[in-house]
């Protein structure tokens, strides 16, 4: 069993739990991240739904589990082909392997893209991820160091929108901007929170919980209605226009900061990693697995295994989930194939 | 003014949150947070009794007294006869009689 | 001889200034009596009902029978107060009679007869000892009123009123009253003898322990404390609490010559106000206070923030009424009607402008001389309605449906809320259509809408009945033959079908007709509100859901396999959160057609 | 503001040789303007315009009207692009926006559908005996003028500067929706950040205002404009732009659309009469121009000759701030010397005025 090798691609939360797993079950699993470092997206957050946990007290003890079990990581390594028993690196090199197990996660979108939200054009537009970072740091502040007083949170930033060619929901993002929302009322009291939604979807336990928590206890302003345009106003604020469609009318505002909830899309690498492996991949771009109910976590080809958000939009909860048992697939996969 | 155009200029549809004041919003979701928790299902419209007879929609009239626009909502609440079928039926819980009876107070009864 | 001395100064000024300030103000209420209410006064005064009046104001007033009925103690301490102080005055009038031989004994002359019989060289013993009997009965009252100030739950009530500064300046002082005139009675004694076993036993005491100089230096001041505290008490009365021991009087009689509390404030509602004793027997039965805790909205509380001007739109709103309180007040306060024409004068508009669209409305159908009104409500249990429906028909009654497809309300929730002018459109426009179809019977599945038929709407030659009864007609008439079974049945009272129309019998006799019949623990006139009431105008859904649970506990404590009820809203909420089957009455019935 | 996004959208302009077709609303509202671009390109800069007297109208207004069929104006570009052709050139330039749509529309048309291009062909040759080739480059005028704006600023005498701050002007810009809207691409900077007159505004030393509703339709709409009883929609549109400009207090408005120009200009007369409110300083109107008029003053044209007496907004405020020298008695005198008449004009200093419409800044 030792010189069983599995090539887990990403280091993310999805590729140390999996990682941590093989090894306590006796495989030799190595971790090939493109980053200067473990954690993936999650080590950009801040505090993570519905707990309001630091992202911190998960991806530390992952990490120092790897450390203490002498896990072999390549950082700065990007995977340029795989096969069930071979992964190809950036310049060439090639890895041997019993198994490959695909834990590269997913891209945030580009909120460039949606041009009329002015991400990148007005100062106080940011995206989800900034406003993590920008918590990490402790404050949240206007470009002009000022603290917001008015603060708009779009939902559905390139999520189901055929215009930017992502037609499915990212699924995190609704309870991201609730969390979101409530972590800015408590930093500022004061501040107006508006949250401009086209569904709600609290998928998960305590998520319903907490967007009541937001509209009750916060004070939280939901509209129902996608934001058309943000305009510049003088000193960097910004107005937006949408319409409230509960109540049929259009609607216009002027705020401090607008927050966009990005979305995520399948990797630009899905695709050449997709086809050299021979397998392929669901019509958003994501890996899928061979089937959604018994083989959700294995490749149509036998010997990749996928956890995470590769394969669609999923919580923490769900994606450390989806590598345990993975892991658990590959060391039958492994088993059987010893015996064989 | 004095000169007759043969038209009026339209005045916009659009609730502008800047320009409308939300005073009495601000004191309604004070005196009743519960009324944010409304996810515009629409059950309490659905089940009532008045909305039955005319065009009045309790959820349009709430919301749009949330976002500051008061005009002819005190007049709408008017058609409401309080029977409580809304409320019995509302799945957040929102005590929609007394949100009703509040509206009515803020924008018109005394 | 003379009766007077200068300490009776203070008893003088306060006995005077009371009666003055009593007469004035009940002079001044039945002034502005409305017309119709002088008229019933003058019709009244001479009739039987002053007699009745006059036993009733004796067992209340003196006897405190009703409050003995639900307490003995509490009684014994109220009656002790109330009847013996009355005797401890007629009596005393006996005694200066018999030592003086004259009737012409001023008042202070009686209250104070021991300190100005020191002068007469005569002693009837026996008076002496009644009279002592007299004050130590009195004095067992107030030792009560001591002990439940420090713990009222001994006395069978688990909370007592708050106090305001004026009441506990009069509540002080009626406490000192007669351990006052007991100490002054005893000095005296000590001093010229006389005296009864009581105070002559305490004077003998007194007179062996303390040094006669020392008595001697006292027998001033505590007479002179003894009739201070009575004026003081005098003065405070009006303006406290205690304003209810003579108020209860005329109010006895007015209610006996049958004025009522309307939906507007007249001054006759001041006689209910002030005739509240305070006594706080409302707190209990109110589930506000029982289920979350609520203690500032009873109607004790109601009442005094009434007679005080501080009257909150949220302390008129807060409540169920549900009726348990008035049930319960032994002064037969009208509280429900008080609380409303409160709220009608706090949210009453004029409303003109509102209702419009109801002109020219008629949703009926049918034809028939028997009128079907479900009620809004009952839109929310359509078993209800279908029950109604095979129930009509195995009764082969032909009838005109008022608003199976959406009537308009009764009115009776516009009414609760203090909307009184809105709610007029609602009567206006329902007994029109009432009397368009011609109907003879109305028949309505909502206690609600029952209630403001018979009260508000006037249906001369309409005979109104709630379902439960109009059922019970048809099986004693033969016309509805039910199938008894094995079901046990726990019945919950609407609140307002049986504290509010006085229903208890009719949903009995049904349910007795289909199965075994089970009673809560508390049921009838004593019966729990669902919670639901249309009368809250404040509370909210998680509270109203305490109380139903609490109900739905105890109905189910009753071992029945199906909680009925005959209220579209008590179903709901009591289907909340029960752990069996809720049914309405019509339904059970409807399955148990022959 | 990081505005580096029109970069983005860019178009090939042609240089020289353009075959010039004019715009029904210019030719009645703002005659001096198309003067003054023939003059600017011809005169100052050398270049080779031909103004042919054969061309028509596009029949844009009566298409976008449903007046006038979709083939009728097919043929009737058609035509406009044989005279092209008859007369030599390959560059055809359009002085109006809706025009400049349509061409746009119509080449985009036949590309996807060769058959009606076809069918057109067949058409003008039966109605006309004409034949006719597609222009190698098509443009606006505006884009004409955005290309050559570094020539022009280094001819210019009178800089968008305030004479008495030395401060640059304020500018609004409005580009008309028919410019980029249809086509982002065919725009300069597209429809979100169009550049093509802040391109010329920042060439000559004024400052673009950027504002919440700078994106927002003047309220043409053809329709809506032309029947009677639905211009209070129209107005409302225009009003709602003036409304969020306002603020910003800009020194003049910059039109690229010949309706555009004219409605931003003429409304604010209509508010003023019917509201009693006006959007610039001291009860008066913001003065509206076209690029033509704002190149003229750069350039030294007399304000008169520009025909800027024919603005119902006054523009005296303005020239007054650039320094222009003019002469107050001659504005209402045609180049015979004779009165032309003279529009209402859009003040209401004798009229109580509302407040401005102040959002939170």
């Amino acid at each position: 069993m030792t010189e069983k090798r599995v090539a887990i691609i990403g280091g993310g939360v999805a590729g140390m739990q999996m990682a941590i797993h093989l090894k306590e079950r006796g495989a030799n699993p190595v971790i090939i991240e493109r980053e200067p470092t473990l954690g993936g997206k999650v080590a950009g957050w801040y505090v993570l739904f519905p707990t309001f946990t630091p992202a911190e007290q998960v991806v530390a003890p992952l990490k120092q589990r790897i450390a203490e079990l002498g896990i072999e990581v390549m950082l700065d390594t990007t995977v340029t082909a795989i096969a069930p028993t071979c992964v190809t690196l950036q310049h060439g090199q090639l890895l041997r392997c019993d198994a490959v197990a695909l834990c590269s996660g997913s891209t945030l979108f580009d909120a460039r893209i949606k041009e009329e939200y002015g991400y990148g054009i007005y100062d106080n537009v940011y995206t989800s991820a900034d406003l993590e970072q920008m918590m990490r740091e402790g404050e949240v502040r206007m470009a002009n160091g000022e603290r917001p007083e008015r603060i708009a949170i779009l939902h559905c930033v390139g999520s189901r929108d055929e215009k930017v060619c992502q037609r499915h929901c990212s699924k995190v993002c609704c309870v991201t901007g609730v969390k979101q929302a409530i972590e800015l009322k408590r930093m500022m009291p004061q501040a107006e929170v508006f949250n401009f939604y086209m569904d709600i979807r609290m998928f998960g336990p305590g998520y319903e919980e907490m967007y009541r928590e937001a509209q009750v206890a916060h004070n939280v302003h939901f509209v129902r209605g996608r934001i058309s345009e943000a305009s510049p106003l003088s000193e960097g604020r910004l107005q937006i226009k949408a319409e409230d469609t509960l109540t049929g009318r259009p609607l216009r505002m002027s705020v401090d900061m607008l927050v966009l909830l990005i979305g995520m899309r399948g990797n630009d690498d899905n695709l050449p990693l997709a086809t050299s492996a021979g397998i392929t991949l669901a019509e958003n771009g994501f890996f899928h697995p061979r089937n959604h109910f018994l083989d959700n976590v294995e490749s149509e080809r036998k010997g990749i295994f996928m956890a995470g958000t590769c394969s669609s939009p999923k919580s923490i909860g769900e994606t450390l989930c989806e590598a345990t048992t993975a892991a658990e697939r590959i060391i039958n996969y492994l088993n059987r194939s010893n015996k064989a | 003014m004095a000169s007759n155009f043969g038209f009026s200029i339209s005045k916009p549809r659009v609730i502008d949150i800047d320009r409308n004041n939300l005073r009495k919003s601000n004191e309604i979701l004070r005196e009743m947070p519960e009324l944010q928790s409304c996810i515009g299902c629409g059950s309490c419209t659905a089940s009532c009794t008045a909305g039955n007879l005319t065009s009045y929609n309790f959820r349009k009239v709430h919301t749009l007294v949330r976002r500051g626009e008061y005009v002819g909502a005190y007049e709408e609440m008017n058609k409401c006869m309080l029977c409580g079928k809304c409320r019995l039926v509302c799945p957040r819980g929102i005590n929609t009689r007394k949100v009703a009876m509040l509206i009515k107070r803020k924008l018109g009864d005394f | 001889m003379s009766f007077y001395a200068h300490f009776t100064l203070p008893f003088i000024i306060g006995a005077l200034a009371m009666f003055a300030i009593i007469a004035y103000r009940y002079t001044s209420w039945i002034v502005q009596l409305p017309r119709r209410d002088k008229a019933l006064l003058r019709k009244g005064i001479l009739s039987f009902a002053t007699i009745r009046s006059v036993w009733e104001v004796i067992c209340e007033s003196l006897l405190h029978v009703k409050i003995w009925r639900r307490d003995p103690r509490l009684g014994y301490m109220h009656m002790s107060l109330a009847f013996g102080w009355f005797l401890l005055i007629a009596v005393g009038s006996v005694e200066s009679l018999l030592y003086t031989g004259t009737l012409l004994v001023p008042l202070q002359g009686h209250v104070f007869f021991r300190y100005f019989a020191t002068a007469i060289d005569k002693h009837i013993p026996l008076m002496d000892n009644i009279m002592d009997g007299l004050l130590l009965f009195v004095l067992s009252g107030v030792a009560l009123a001591w002990f439940k100030r420090l713990r009222s739950r001994a006395l069978g009530m688990r909370r007592t009123t708050r106090h305001t500064i004026g009441d506990r300046l009069a509540l002080s002082t009626l406490w000192f009253i007669f351990p006052a005139r007991l100490v002054a009675e005893s000095v005296t004694a000590a001093i010229y003898g006389g005296g009864g076993f009581l105070t002559g036993s305490l004077g003998a005491l007194l007179g062996e322990v303390v040094p006669a100089s020392v008595l001697q230096a006292l027998f001033e001041p505590v007479w002179w404390f003894y009739s201070s505290v009575l004026g003081i008490f005098f003065v405070a009365m009006p303006f406290s609490r205690y304003m209810h021991i003579f108020t209860e009087i005329p109010l006895i009689f007015l209610r006996n010559y049958r004025l009522s509390v309307g939906d507007k404030r007249t001054s006759y509602d001041n006689f209910q106000v002030q005739a509240c004793s305070r006594c706080g027997i409302c707190i209990d039965p109110c589930q506000l206070q029982a289920e979350l805790g609520l203690n500032d909205v009873q109607s004790v509380y109601f009442l005094r923030d009434r007679r005080e001007h501080q009257l909150t739109l949220n302390t008129a709103a807060t409540c169920l009424m549900c009726g348990r309180c008035s049930t319960a007040c032994p002064v037969g306060i009208d509280l429900n009607a008080l609380r409303l024409n409160s709220r009608v004068e706090m949210r009453n508009t004029p409303s003109e402008k509102r209702f419009v669209y109801l002109r020219g409305l008629d949703r009926s159908e049918g034809m028939g001389k028997v009128g079907y009104f479900a009620g809004c409500m009952t839109m929310l249990t359509p078993r209800t309605l279908s029950a109604m429906q095979s129930i009509f028909e195995a009764a082969d009654e032909q009838v005109w449906w008022a608003d199976k497809s959406g009537g308009v309300c009764c009115g009776r929730p516009l009414k609760l809320s203090g909307e009184r002018d809105s709610a007029h459109k609602m009567v206006a426009y329902n007994t029109e259509l009432f009397r368009k179809h011609e109907i003879t019977t109305l028949v309505t599945s909502c206690p609600i809408c029952l209630r403001t038929f018979k009260e508000d709407y006037n249906l001369e030659g309409i005979e109104v009945l709630h379902h439960s009864e109009y059922i019970a007609r048809l099986i004693s008439s033969g016309r509805l033959r039910l199938r008894k079974g094995e079901g046990a049945f726990v019945y919950h009272d609407p609140c307002e079908l049986g504290r509010g129309c006085g229903i208890y019998d009719a949903p009995r006799e049904v349910i007795s007709a289909l199965g075994t019949l089970l009673e809560a623990k508390h049921n009838r006139r004593d019966a729990l509100c669902c919670g639901s009431s249309l009368a809250n105008l404040s509370i909210g859904d998680q509270a109203q859901l305490r109380i139903a649970s609490s109900l739905t506990q105890e109905l189910e404590q009753s071992g029945a396999d199906t909680l009925v009820t005959a209220c579209p809203l008590c179903k709901k909420a009591l289907g909340r959160s029960a752990k069996v089957p809720t049914r309405d009455l019509s339904e059970i019935v409807a399955e148990n057609i022959v | 503001m990081k505005r580096s996004n029109w970069e983005e959208y860019q178009k090939s302009i042609a240089d020289d040789k353009y075959y010039y077709a004019r715009s029904c609303i210019r030719q009645n509202f703002f005659p001096g303007s198309e003067k003054a671009f023939l003059d600017i390109m011809q005169r100052d800069l050398g270049k080779e315009v031909f103004d042919d007297p054969l061309h028509t109208s596009c029949t844009g207004i009566g298409y976008h009207s449903d007046i006038v069929p979709l083939e009728t104006i097919m043929t009737v570009v058609a035509r406009q692009f044989a005279l092209m052709n008859e007369a030599g050139y390959e560059n055809f330039i359009s002085s109006c926006i809706t025009s400049f749509g349509i061409y746009t529309e119509l080449l985009s048309t036949w590309e996807e559908f060769p058959e009606t291009e076809e069918r057109t062909r067949e058409n003008l040759y039966k109605a006309t005996g004409r034949e006719f080739v597609k222009p190698k480059n098509l443009a606006h005028t505006s884009d004409i003028m955005f290309h050559h704006r570094h020539a022009i600023a280094e001819r210019m005498t009178r800089p968008l500067i305030n004479v008495n701050t030395g401060e640059p002007l304020r500018v609004v810009e409005h580009i008309g929706c028919h410019y980029a809207k249809i086509f982002p691409k065919k725009g300069i900077g597209g429809s979100e950040f169009p550049y093509v007159l802040a391109g010329m505004i920042e060439a000559w030393g004024g400052e673009v205002v950027d504002y919440p509703e700078r994106r927002h339709c003047c309220g043409f709409g053809f329709r809506n404009y032309l029947v009677q009883a639905n211009r209070g929609y129209s107005v409302a549109n225009s009003q709602k732009k003036l409304e969020s400009m306002a603020p910003y207090k800009p020194d003049f408005i910059v039109c690229n659309c010949p309706g555009c120009a004219m409605f931003l200009d003429k409304w604010q007369y209509t508010v003023a009469e019917m509201e009693g409110i006006t959007y610039g300083r001291g009860g008066r109107g913001i003065p509206v121009l076209t690029y033509e008029e704002m190149a003229g003053l750069v350039l030294g044209y007399d304000p008169w000759k520009l025909g800027m007496q024919m603005h119902q907004v006054d523009v005296e405020p303005l020239l007054d701030k650039m320094g222009v020298e003019y002469d107050p008695s001659a504005k209402y005198l045609g180049p015979n010397g004779k009165y032309i008449g003279k529009p209402e004009p859009a003040i209401v200093n004798h009229r109580s005025q509302r407040n401005l419409y102040s959002i939170k800044l």
